[in-house]
């Protein structure tokens, strides 16, 4: 059943949101992601479910909402611009307690930027673009077996805890063709325990009611401080990420998404130089790594931290090794690609050699 | 074994279907693959070029800075793509539309009149296939028998017809 | 003596009292709708949408499932709802200014979708909760915090009619405009609301009705004068009637001898 | 004879009703409720027919009405 | 001239960006801060500018976009929702490198929340809630005084540096009332230089294009590497603060906004009972006040931060000080104020007192 | 023997070649764009706003002041740049996608506010750039790579008719739909195009071209092809003509008399 | 001299004009002032409360947590803010519409039927200047003829004669 | 006798010149250009009225056109 396939990171990621149980996709067409919306226009209605092409991002998050709210696992992708359009969306979603799953297909930016891979929306995916209290869960997927196999654990996590979860992943990811084997049997929605807090027939019990608000003096404040428990519950139980020969290592580089295979090409070519690079690459960038981080900076002395932007994730690097180690910062932003070279280039600038 | 290619040439050359199959070939064969087209601002009829590894062992970048092969299906692509080769590397030209000599000595060049056997088979549209031939043929990162196997996994909607055209033209281009 | 209880609170209507202004149209107009769902029989399968506005509360109000989206985005967050359970009845509920400025492109496309939903669009020509700015609504030379020489059509543009502008679409459905400010008006503004819905419940696509009504605390007027300006000044601008109706003329016909007419469960005898 | 009842809780004196009532029934209280506002009461309860316009009317709900069921005319 | 007048925070912001030259506004309603639009309606046309009434808050910053590039000075404000809104706008602006002003006056959320104040936009605005590699100069204001005044730097800033700023208030700010003094002359935009990008009359020039985009290869990764220097120079050179009590200290508060002046009205609290406190008051939350604050660590063993979210500045903090001192957080979200009371008790337990 | 020169390139566009497919409308549009500004002497004093889509180039291609703003905004984009320079014709140039599915509040709003702008709307029933999905557009039926079997009603909705969309509404202004799929159509649709900016130009109010534009790339047919599928599906969906003119019935026979006509440049002696 | 006020009622008593009012002539006798109003999702008609600070020093915190004075002008009022006078505090009492009697002893509490007085002025508009005048007397923290020099300043569209009876309301305040 | 002028590093051998041209003057040649396309040219240089038709609707504006001046005639 589960074959090994040649697939587009892209169509990977939706075949993958489909076979956890998706069953209703509203978007809006954005290079780098359009294998996204183009597949599930077959794929969904395929096995019972929906697919929309909505007038905008603002219109498609808000779809979202609604059909989450019914209780079924639902999806939207875009790129930069498309995903900042859905940050108010996002942050109601998050205030409703509503469980989604999104993907940010990432290019250069800001603005029209351009179409080329890049890493620039860090940020924005970490510390919620939109306004007030609240955190998405962030997978940061590096390869088109992670794309497929991702989405399953996004909504497993999204459901456990009503939040909305996303991968974020630079364009190379989504254009790039890889085997991919599924690791997971199909989840049949009928399967899914039922919600207790979703709209749809009443018959035989309360009205329910899904809302971001609450007027009440002091109410509202519980009830964001409770958010904040659970986020730090987040915070404490699911952190994910992959350790590359750490033990002894002279440098250690963080990176994610495509930076970090780039990156990972670059050991053999320590290993040439008697150089041991180690490489800590953060699978949920929130939840960041920071405990192991923090270790890291116990043993070694250099950081590197490699991106496909101007410094974002290395914010979140320095606030883990709190002053332990140094931290270096390695960027090509909006298009630029670091190459293997580079990337030992900058390992032996700093370790001088 | 490691192969980084580069595939270039214009929109409408099939480059981006050869590298697809490329790397679909490899996969059967057990070896680890890459596949990443360019995807620029330029609008259909442009330049179109593709970056493939082929790998026995596990392919961290997917990135071709400097490929082991370059395929140039047109001129403009020589000029971009030229100097990224490795040293010691290879270099196929499709002669029929490439006039331009290059200028790297430190890489093997083989031109492939790719255009003009194609021709000959029936369809100009078979060129790809002809330095896909030659490629296996040259770098051995590729048995030819396991590329004609995939083809109509990647021509999933060509006709018998097509398909024989194209295995023809990949064992002409083992022949160059 | 023996009396008979001839009006009553529906039960589409929760408990909690109301927080409008005295004499605020949308405490009439939720009524409407909820007697309507009420008497339709669908109430355990109602999915109301309150939108931002002064009506927000809405999902207090309503005796059915309610959910309360962003500013604007009721016609999106139906779609997805009733994408997803087409056995639901799904309404939205929308001010002007949700619906006709912020809300303008949701509005338009779920219309030309012609999704099967119901909107109930609050006319008032006025943003009623955030303290009396213009509406797309608010008639030429109408002051609000935001025109306070009155609206300059120069600078602020014209009203939009929502019914008119909707009604050129190819999309199948039913638009109408009435109005609650006064009895009479209220006993047709409840026939096309129930109308709406009972498109909806056929199946024959997105159904929009227009009401005008009165806010006295933005126009600045007592809760009389409000009902004077919406008679001598809203109505004339915004004229009220069908736009679209899906039913054939037949159909009209059949309608009109069976009836999906109003019973206010009042007793004339 | 028939009547209304207004709900003091809910009633925010608006008027409404008592403009909207054909007989000249209702009028607003001059004490005002806990609630602040001044509620609509019956001034003439003889005239009251029982025809619910003043709770077509009413935004609050806030009226209920009796009608009274004459025992003649079995028929309507 | 400048008189001592009594007026609303949100009243004195608009009038403070009409002083320092705005001619152009356009906004849409949104509590609590629709006093800002409200008296650019009448104020606005007063001296020859423009007030439009936009039909989202997505065409407001849109409608911005269009009148900076005309070289005038413009300014839009909101609330978290249509802040939220904004980030596209606000990301092209950056990569269109166009000055423009706004404000959120913060609002309780998640979601819709509630229209109390809080201070739960932190991380929209410091880390830029759209897509892609720019900051925004945040400047948060305590007083009535300074939200008047504080326009006036922001337009000068956002003019040098061609960026946007922006005034980030919780909405006591913006609803409270106090005496101010507008400290600078009003500016006539007549006597503001010309600027050389900005579109209008081509005559006797080339034409000129404002985009945000570059689609040939490699181009775009260079501007935004020197959007990164930009950046970089703002934070060397625009970080502006308040020091209070610090020397000596035996604990070092961090706040901003009102949060800073509950905060300060503990000071005597403290001085009763012999603790001394400081406090630090970042004024620009971007660029941050990294470097003093990493001095003060060096100096004083623990560092309250209090804010009216669940945590957001605290990350900025702990960044800047490395480890260094011990970092605690309070925090009151979506509407609630912490007392002076609450920050003493706070400061006791921290201190074991 | 001598000769003269009767059809040259147009001082209103760059040097730069255009980089769209093959048989594109865009070329086109952009050519008569251009010679209408140069025509009327405006070129030095025009800002033109390029949309997100194919034509984000026009910023290249067009020899004024140009603006790149974000999917969808150019009427908000071009609000601002009017209003600051009432004294500059100010253009806003957007595909189907950008100008009525994004941008769909936008459109509307300009136009309600009669903004003094005027509106190219490109309308190729898809979305060109970014590989052929669905347009608000795309016919009934008609194949894209997000309505892989055909748009089919009730899914995707019905195709919107712009000027039929923005006729009824109170703002003065001009509403067209011409198309440029073959020579006869191209005249009348420059003379449309030349007529909006005078409309501007006499501050007259919101103009929209609407023009029906061939995308042989996404409509998966050969330049040939595409104009034929232009003339038969496109226009008896999409019918040319006017939809609203601000000019009074005198005005209009003045026109004729003095002509706005077109001038190709061309002689027929 | 640090006077935190909470000034609490029905919409449409004049409890925000009232604070603007203190602060306004706070400000005119050069002391330090900060005013807010509560801005709750209550429509019109709801209750409406404020905050004011008048100080010979700098205010920090515009927060008024515990009031000093607690200025109510109807039940509800009384129910909400009550608890959280200081002890010691002041507590200005409009008995013409609270009928429940406070349970705070260690607060001194006015009892002030301002309606009545301001009916008999002219007007219940003015009831808001009677509980004015009343903590301008026992507390000391204003001048009573601030508050008079300030009123046309506020009340900006108010009639001489409006401003009278306003005047007249202050005065019989400071009687009580 | 009148031409046109077919820039080549403009035209992307659409064709739609081609069909324009009411005295089929224009084909495509039939080797391709650097650009990679095939470009309109003159086929039947002698029917050439100068009618600008393929100009007209050229959408890369590839085309110039030039009209015979006739020296009789002097009016018109
Ligand atoms: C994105 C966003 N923008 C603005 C607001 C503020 N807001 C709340 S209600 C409202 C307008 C209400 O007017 P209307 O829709 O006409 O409803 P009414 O109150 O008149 O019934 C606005 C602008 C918001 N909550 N969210
Ligand atoms: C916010 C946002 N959403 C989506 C896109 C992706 N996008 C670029 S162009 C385009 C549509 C283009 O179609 P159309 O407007 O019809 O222009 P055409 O290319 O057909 O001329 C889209 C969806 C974007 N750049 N920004
Ligand atoms: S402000 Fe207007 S719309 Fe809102 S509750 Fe009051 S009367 Fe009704
Ligand atoms: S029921 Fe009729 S008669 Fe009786 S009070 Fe109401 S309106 Fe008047
Ligand atoms: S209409 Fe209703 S709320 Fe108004 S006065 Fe009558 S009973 Fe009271
Ligand atoms: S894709 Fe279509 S619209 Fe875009 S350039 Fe090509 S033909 Fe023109
Ligand atoms: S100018 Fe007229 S006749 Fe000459 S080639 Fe062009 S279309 Fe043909
Ligand atoms: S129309 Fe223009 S681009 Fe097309 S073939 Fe003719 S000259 Fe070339
Ligand atoms: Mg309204
Ligand atoms: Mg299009």
């Amino acid at each position: 059943m589960n074959e090994k396939i040649l697939m587009k990171g892209n169509e990977a990621l939706a075949e993958g949101a489909v076979r956890a149980g998706c069953r209703f996709f509203s978007g809006y067409p954005i290079t780098p992601q359009n294998e996204i919306p183009e597949y599930m226009s077959w794929r969904l209605p395929e096995v019972g479910g929906t697919f929309i092409q909505a007038e905008s991002e603002v219109s498609a998050i808000n779809m979202l909402f609604g059909a989450s709210a019914c209780g079924i696992r639902v999806m939207t992708s875009s790129s930069g611009p498309g995903i900042s359009l859905k940050q108010e969306g996002i942050s109601y979603i998050s205030g409703a307690e509503l469980p989604i799953f999104y993907a940010d297909i990432m290019r250069g930016g800001p603005g029209l930027g351009n179409i080329a891979p890049a890493q620039g929306d860090y940020f924005q995916a970490t510390r919620g673009g939109g306004h007030g209290d609240y955190r998405v869960i962030v997978f940061a997927p590096n390869s088109v077996s992670e794309m497929g196999n991702f989405p399953k654990i996004c909504y497993e996590l999204a459901d456990k805890y009503r939040v909305p979860t996303m991968v974020l992943a630079d364009g190379l990811l989504g254009q790039m063709m890889e085997p991919i084997v599924y690791n997971f049997e199909p989840v049949d929605p009928k399967d899914l325990p039922e919600k207790d807090y979703t709209l749809g027939c009443a018959e035989g019990r309360e009205r329910r009611v899904i809302r971001s608000y609450d007027l009440r003096p002091g109410y509202l404040e519980k009830n964001t401080l409770r958010l904040g428990e659970k986020f730090k519950k987040i915070e404490e139980n699911e952190v994910r990420y992959e350790k590359i020969n750490l033990e002894g290592a002279d440098i250690v580089i963080v990176a994610f998404g495509t930076a970090s295979r780039v990156c990972k090409s670059a050991i053999p070519l320590g290993k040439e130089d008697g150089i041991k690079i180690g490489l800590l690459r953060p699978i949920t960038l929130w939840p960041f790594p920071m405990k192991v981080l923090n270790q890291i900076a116990d043993k070694v002395e250099n950081i590197l931290v490699v991106e496909m932007n101007i410094g974002q994730m290395v914010e979140d690097v320095k606030l883990a090794v709190e002053g332990k180690a140094k931290v270096h910062f390695y960027g090509r932003p909006s298009g630029g690609i670091p190459t293997t070279e580079e990337i030992f280039e900058q390992v032996k600038k700093i370790l001088k050699r | 074994m490691y192969q980084g290619v580069i595939i270039s040439g214009f929109g409408g050359q099939g480059i981006i279907s050869a590298g697809i199959l490329l790397a679909y070939s490899g996969m059967v064969e057990g070896k680890y693959v890459t596949f990443f087209p360019a995807y620029g601002a330029e609008m259909r009829g442009g330049t179109a070029n593709c970056s493939v590894v082929v790998s026995s062992e596990e392919v961290a970048s997917p990135v071709v800075a400097h490929p082991d092969t370059l395929i140039v299906m047109n001129e403009p692509s020589l000029l971009r793509f030229e100097p990224s080769v490795k040293s010691g590397g290879l270099l196929l030209l499709n002669s029929s539309l490439v006039s331009a000599k290059p200028k790297r000595d430190d890489a093997e060049t083989v031109f492939i009149p790719a255009n003009s056997i194609a021709e000959k088979i029936g369809t100009i549209k078979v060129a790809n296939m002809v330095m896909l031939g030659a490629f296996a043929k040259k770098t051995g990162a590729i048995n030819i028998d396991s590329i004609i196997k995939t083809l109509p996994k990647v021509y999933t909607k060509a006709k018998e017809d097509m398909l024989k055209k194209n295995e023809e033209a990949l064992r002409k281009g083992m022949e160059v | 003596m023996k009396e008979k209880k001839v009006f009553k609170r529906t039960k589409g209507l929760t408990d909690i009292p109301m927080r409008y202004c005295p004499g605020c149209g949308h405490g009439i107009i939720h009524r409407l709708v909820a007697e309507v769902i009420e008497e339709l029989g669908v109430l355990k399968r109602t999915i109301g949408i309150a939108p931002v506005g002064c009506s927000v509360f809405a999902d207090e109000y309503f005796n059915c499932d309610m959910i309360q989206p962003a500013h604007g985005r009721g016609p999106a967050v139906a779609t997805g709802i009733k994408r997803t359970r087409p056995d639901c009845i799904v309404f939205s509920y929308q001010g002007d200014g949700d619906l006709a400025s912020i809300g303008m492109a949701e509005t338009v496309h779920a219309c030309a979708r012609s999704e099967n939903i119901t909107i109930i669009f609050v006319n008032n020509a006025i943003y009623g909760m955030t303290g009396g700015q213009m509406a797309p609504t608010t008639l030429i030379g109408m002051k609000s915090t935001t025109t306070p020489f009155g609206r300059d059509v120069k600078v602020a543009g014209y009203p939009i009619k929502v019914c008119e502008l909707l009604a050129p679409l190819e999309a199948p459905g039913y638009l109408v405009r009435v109005s609650v400010h006064k009895a009479s008006q209220v006993m047709k503004a409840k026939k096309a609301i129930k109308k709406a819905f009972q498109v909806q419940m056929d199946g024959l696509g997105f159904s929009l009705v227009e009401i005008i009504s009165p806010c006295p605390t933005d126009w600045f007027l007592t809760s009389l004068q409000a009902v004077e300006f919406a008679e001598k000044q809203m109505i004339p601008y915004f004229p009220l009637g069908e736009f679209k109706t899906p039913y054939k003329k037949e159909e009209v016909k059949k309608e009109a001898k069976e009836g999906i007419e109003v019973e206010y469960r009042t007793d004339f005898n | 004879m028939s009547r209304i009842e207004v709900d003091e809780k809910r009633c925010k004196g608006c008027e409404l009703c008592v403009i909207a009532c054909p007989f000249g029934v209702l009028a607003l209280s001059d004490v005002f409720s806990s609630t602040g506002y001044y509620p609509a009461k019956m001034v003439k309860p003889e005239k009251c027919t029982g025809c619910t316009l003043c709770a077509l009317v009413c935004p609050d709900v806030a009226i209920e009405v009796y009608k009274e069921v004459k025992k003649t005319g079995a028929k309507k």
